[in-house]
């Protein structure tokens, strides 16, 4: 059966926080790391122009949880597809759309990334491969699956980021069947941050090991440190490389945690001090900066370089964005057909 | 103005308050659905429930709507009077399936051995920026389904009294809560249960009906208290269920003011305002000379605030809307 | 009656030829669904594209309606045209939330730049005691979503001619066809491909309007027959698509006879056939002098076969009401 | 964790046809015996009302599946509830619903079970513990988990049926879920005939091992013989036990065989002969008269007795349900709603 010829290319290994081979060039870490700056910076940016009234709605932020979108999205290639959730600006910056123009979006610009139409948990740019945030729970996984359809045609692949939460979801235990039936060029990374909203996982889910979910279709699945960039750079790599290879689907388990609240009005006082300052200290960005200087001997000049860059780019991004017309019916001309 | 003597109530609080007296009268009665129970729910409409009612009666479900809807029919089914939250509206896609394939045909083709009590709670509706998939109103999927109720109370007695009377009904009730009245104040209820199904003149008028729900009612009064100084009388009527639908009292209003506004939140082709109206031109074309829908554009509610503000139907455009159909210009500036 | 000198095309096949004209004509044409593969469809709609197109072009799917339709979602906004089949109209209920969150959605969402072409295919409607679970019209459930386009084509020619409309569209559309309309045998479409929204009138007459949709269209042109023998002309016009409404059509009719039945065979409250009445008023009061629908009642879908026949509106009934609403009384016996 | 304590109490078990020991008493036995071969002749009879046409619509028959439905609710008792599918006069008759009220539904009289309004896909009977019958696919799931919550309060048990091809359903995993973290009394019992209508299982279904799915949920599960009612009976008995003693949910996956198509239309020509033959080799209630005979000492005369008085009871039962009234608009009056 072909589905069973998927199971044996990748195992199943225990979580290890070591570290990548010191030999490795730094340059594409930095990249990484310049990333995983920007998507921190610009969610205390958001944060502080949500408190300014300039971000409406709601907003669920990534702090914390770079690692993992900007880990996996540096092995994608044109071509590839992401399909991510309402907690997607890491998602989106990491696929290249500018800060700018997210931001904008968030604002309801007329230069938001769609037009102010969408706001923060509906972010989409097919151009740069991203099919969309999605505002449902486990919906990024369906579109992820369609998206691969379309991807085995080139040798590309699809990636669906998802919580933990979004493991109890119909779509998950659908999709996850489908694409191991259909062959499909799908990477499912669940994101596990230990909570749902106010919930702990242990509550609602009748597991304590997400990837074993993946194993029970039969499909090659790995459970990562989220926080160590280096090890889900690893994971990323050798699920794509399978899924490529027309190997079938891969399911990566990044274990994770949200330095925020679920969504801008929630303090997270549900979550034990102990555990919150556990994390803290595992700071993933922290983490790869130490790696960068420690192992691979990168000099704390050039990594504050990156640092003032970021914080410039960010800047400006911000500024523009304000200075950009918010979108009215006087210049959003909406038609409800494409033609 | 002075302030109302008698205490005054919030929607919130009427929600949490006939849930609380619901599930202490009858034992039958649970309660459940995501954040509900230790987090009393995002929109913080069932604090306390938990602590007081134990985890076996009042509990936190994973993210499975479908399994939470299914749960519910085979409870009220099996003798329990099962409540729900599906958060937001927008996520009654998913639990569609037990509602209309089961909970809503079980009284029929058991033939009329089995009622299934049960209610899902929902917030919906726009106008907080939540975006397209936070602010649907999932009221026109629901409304062709015979055997369901779509319970949706404008004020905060009638959120606590029907809420109270569905969670007794016999049958399967969708009780829609607007977002943007969670935190409105007002009188307490006179009775403590409001039987589902009939609509309430929200403010007696001569010449023109302004039908409305939820949200829409309180834009639907603000507008006829502007177009009352311009000498236009509109009576504002609160549909308060969608299903069944009191046209008598549609039709009633109508027979003494002979035009009708409704207004809807959502789409016009295939909501349920159209419907309203395609029911009022069946029995009562004799009433009308004039019949008209304010509903939003035929695409998805956009986030920006004012591409959003502009989309839904409110008072100003209301009170605009009914000068214009009664041939009068804008109001003098004061 | 002389055998028609054109070949006759029947309903099945009209959907199989339209498929595999597509599929050869684009190959970013996709096709799958349950059994609708090696077996051919469970209506026998689809035999022999599995074997022509190979499988990763038409495939067979896990029982799975939420999966399907959430690929077709992401496999049309990356560049594929999906069409798959939902094998009963009922089913659609755990298909909707990625055709309702998601494909209908993406285009406004995305600023217009990312078009979602797909066709989700499926076997609705009552009439052949398959039961309250295998006998509904989905339509209404989704009626009121902007974006996406509800296909009802009652003819062979337009079921061929629709459906290839339907899959070069850039948008998602349900393309429902109706149980008792497969085995129907017409004249083969006059052009290539008929473009969704418009309605046709399948006979013209006088002094009413009869509108449906599928089989009722059928079941209006019976109608139209006895009572022509009884010298009421009734003008059967079939809508064709629910979404984008050709109310332009409805109006112009209505103009020239001043009465609309409507014949729908789900329940009067929320259905779609409301719904259009409502519009028509809306637009049309005017030209009304008399207006109603025929409907079924407020239950499920009846299992034994004389409960069924009762239940939906069929042409006798069609014309016992126009001759009702029309003051004249029940036909003299020939 | 709760969750985690029901885990060791029901192991799995390599597939098994022995037989249960000879000391045990006959009686229960023959009464299975008796609710098979009533099934058996039932499902033969409404092929046949269904050829003269007084049977409509569409019937799932469940020729060759006897001895789960049997076997399962034999350890039943008042107060738990069974939960179906379409193919369920199996479980309607085991459940005690008469010959003849099951016979006059699927013809539509009014004296049916639910006045003739349901038709075989739809056949309730609370009275009875049927939850009902569910023509949606994985719907009987969704409605033993509910029925388990009331049931949990009197130390009750809800079972659920369903096919393979429901294990790929939105229901199932939801569920399955849901029962876990709920620790409720429910049986979930996959009746896997290894196809789903026309298509074998295994094309679909990313698992050879439905049972495994349950572990996952870390659910017990148990995988058995589903033509041999002795194990069914086992089986049940002991996820029954578990389940009222409130450890919570427990899975039995029964392999068996449709003896005929999926529906009246379906020749069934897709499934390999030699597959077909061997598992009629293995029909459940040959097998099971084959015990009783060896191994219980039941003397062929015996069984010949239940025979005649099963067939008697079946062709009183026709005669009557075709005797009573056909349900019409003029005897059958429905109200929306429940008052
Ligand atoms: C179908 C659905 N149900 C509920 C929600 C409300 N909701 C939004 S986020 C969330 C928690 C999701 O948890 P998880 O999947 O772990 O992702 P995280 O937010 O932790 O990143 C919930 C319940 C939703 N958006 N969609
Ligand atoms: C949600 C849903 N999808 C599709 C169908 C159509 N259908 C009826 S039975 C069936 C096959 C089910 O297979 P399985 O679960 O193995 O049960 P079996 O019929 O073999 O007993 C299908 C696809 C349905 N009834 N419901
Ligand atoms: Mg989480
Ligand atoms: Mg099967």
């Amino acid at each position: 059966m072909k589905i069973m010829q998927s199971f044996a290319s990748m195992s199943r290994r225990p979580h290890r926080t070591s570290h990548a081979a010191a030999t490795v060039a730094a340059e594409p870490w930095l990249a990484r790391l310049r990333q995983m700056l920007l998507i921190r910076g610009f969610e205390l940016e958001i944060q502080r122009q949500f408190l300014r009234g300039e971000v409406h709605g709601t907003t669920h932020l990534y702090n914390g949880q770079e690692a993992i979108s900007v880990g996996v999205c540096s092995v994608l290639r044109d071509g590839d597809y992401v399909a991510a959730t309402y907690r997607g600006h890491g998602a989106a910056l990491a696929l290249g759309i500018s800060a700018e123009a997210l931001a904008a979006e968030l604002m309801g610009r007329t230069t938001g990334i769609d037009g102010g139409r969408g706001g923060s948990m509906n972010v989409i740019d097919l151009e740069r491969g991203l099919v969309g945030c999605f505002g449902i729970v486990g919906g990024s996984i369906g579109a992820a699956i369609g998206a691969a359809i379309s991807a085995k045609r080139h040798g590309g692949v699809a990636v669906a980021f998802f919580g933990d939460g979004a493991t109890n979801q119909a779509y998950f235990h659908e999709c996850l069947n489908f694409a191991v039936v259909r062959c499909l060029p799908a990477i499912f990374v669940c994101e596990n941050n230990l909570y749902g909203e106010f919930t702990p996982m242990e509550r609602v889910t009748a597991s304590d090991d997400i990837a074993a979910r993946a194993a029970a279709y039969y499909m090659p699945s790995r459970k990562v440190d989220g926080n160590a960039i280096a090890d889900v750079v690893d994971a990323a790599e050798e699920a794509v490389r399978h899924a490529r290879e027309q190997g079938g689907p891969a399911f990566l388990e990044c274990l994770t945690y949200r330095q925020l609240g679920h969504s801008k009005s929630d303090p997270a006082t549900y979550r034990p001090t102990e555990e919150r300052d556990a994390w803290l200290a595992r700071d993933p960005i922290e983490l790869e900066k130490a790696r960068l200087r420690d192992v691979l001997g990168v000099d704390a000049v050039q990594i504050a370089g990156v640092e003032a860059d970021v914080a410039r780019e960010l800047a400006e991004a911000i500024e523009a964005a304000l200075a950009a017309p918010v979108a009215t019916p006087e210049n959003d001309c909406a038609t409800e057909y494409a033609a | 103005m002075s302030v109302a003597a008698e205490p005054q109530l919030e929607y919130r609080t009427a929600i949490v308050e006939a849930m609380a007296e619901e599930l202490e009268r009858d034992e039958r009665v649970i309660f459940y659905g995501e954040d509900v129970a230790r987090a009393g729910g995002v929109f913080k409409a069932t604090p306390g429930l938990h602590e007081r009612f134990g985890d076996e009666r009042v509990f936190d479900t994973p993210i499975s709507e479908l399994a939470m809807c299914g749960a519910a029919f085979g409870a009220a089914v099996t003798g329990l009077r099962p409540v729900l939250e599906v958060m937001f509206g927008d996520f009654m896609t998913l639990a569609m399936d037990a509602l209309v394939n089961q909970a809503a045909k079980w009284w029929y083709l058991s033939n009329h051995r089995t009622p299934v009590p049960l209610v899902i709670r929902s917030a919906v509706g726009a106008g907080g920026s939540f975006g397209a998939i936070h602010s649907q109103n999932p009221a026109p999927w629901y409304l062709s389904v015979p055997g369901l109720k779509i319970a949706c109370p404008a004020f905060p007695a009638d959120a606590k009294a029907m809420l109270k009377a569905a969670i007794r009904d016999q049958n399967p009730v969708l009780f829609l809560e607007h977002k943007r009245l969670y935190s409105l104040k007002g009188p307490h209820p006179q009775r403590e249960v409001e039987p589902l199904g009939s609509a309430r003149v929200a403010r007696a008028g001569e010449d023109v009906t302004v039908l409305a729900i939820q949200r829409g009612v309180h834009d639907a009064l603000a507008a006829a208290e502007q177009l009352a100084a311009e000498g236009i009388d509109a009576e504002v009527l609160d549909l308060r269920c969608l299903r069944p639908l009191d046209l008598d009292a549609v039709l009633a209003s109508v027979g003494r003011t002979n035009r009708l506004l409704v207004v809807d939140e959502g789409a016009a082709l295939g909501g349920w305002g159209g419907s309203v109206i395609g029911a009022v031109a069946q029995h009562g074309l004799e009433h009308l000379d004039d019949v008209w829908l304010l509903a939003s554009p035929e695409h998805p509610v956009p986030y920006s605030p004012p591409l959003e503000r502009a989309f839904l139907p409110g008072g100003e455009a209301i009170a605009a809307s009914v000068r214009e159909r009664l041939g009068l210009g804008a109001p003098t500036t004061t």
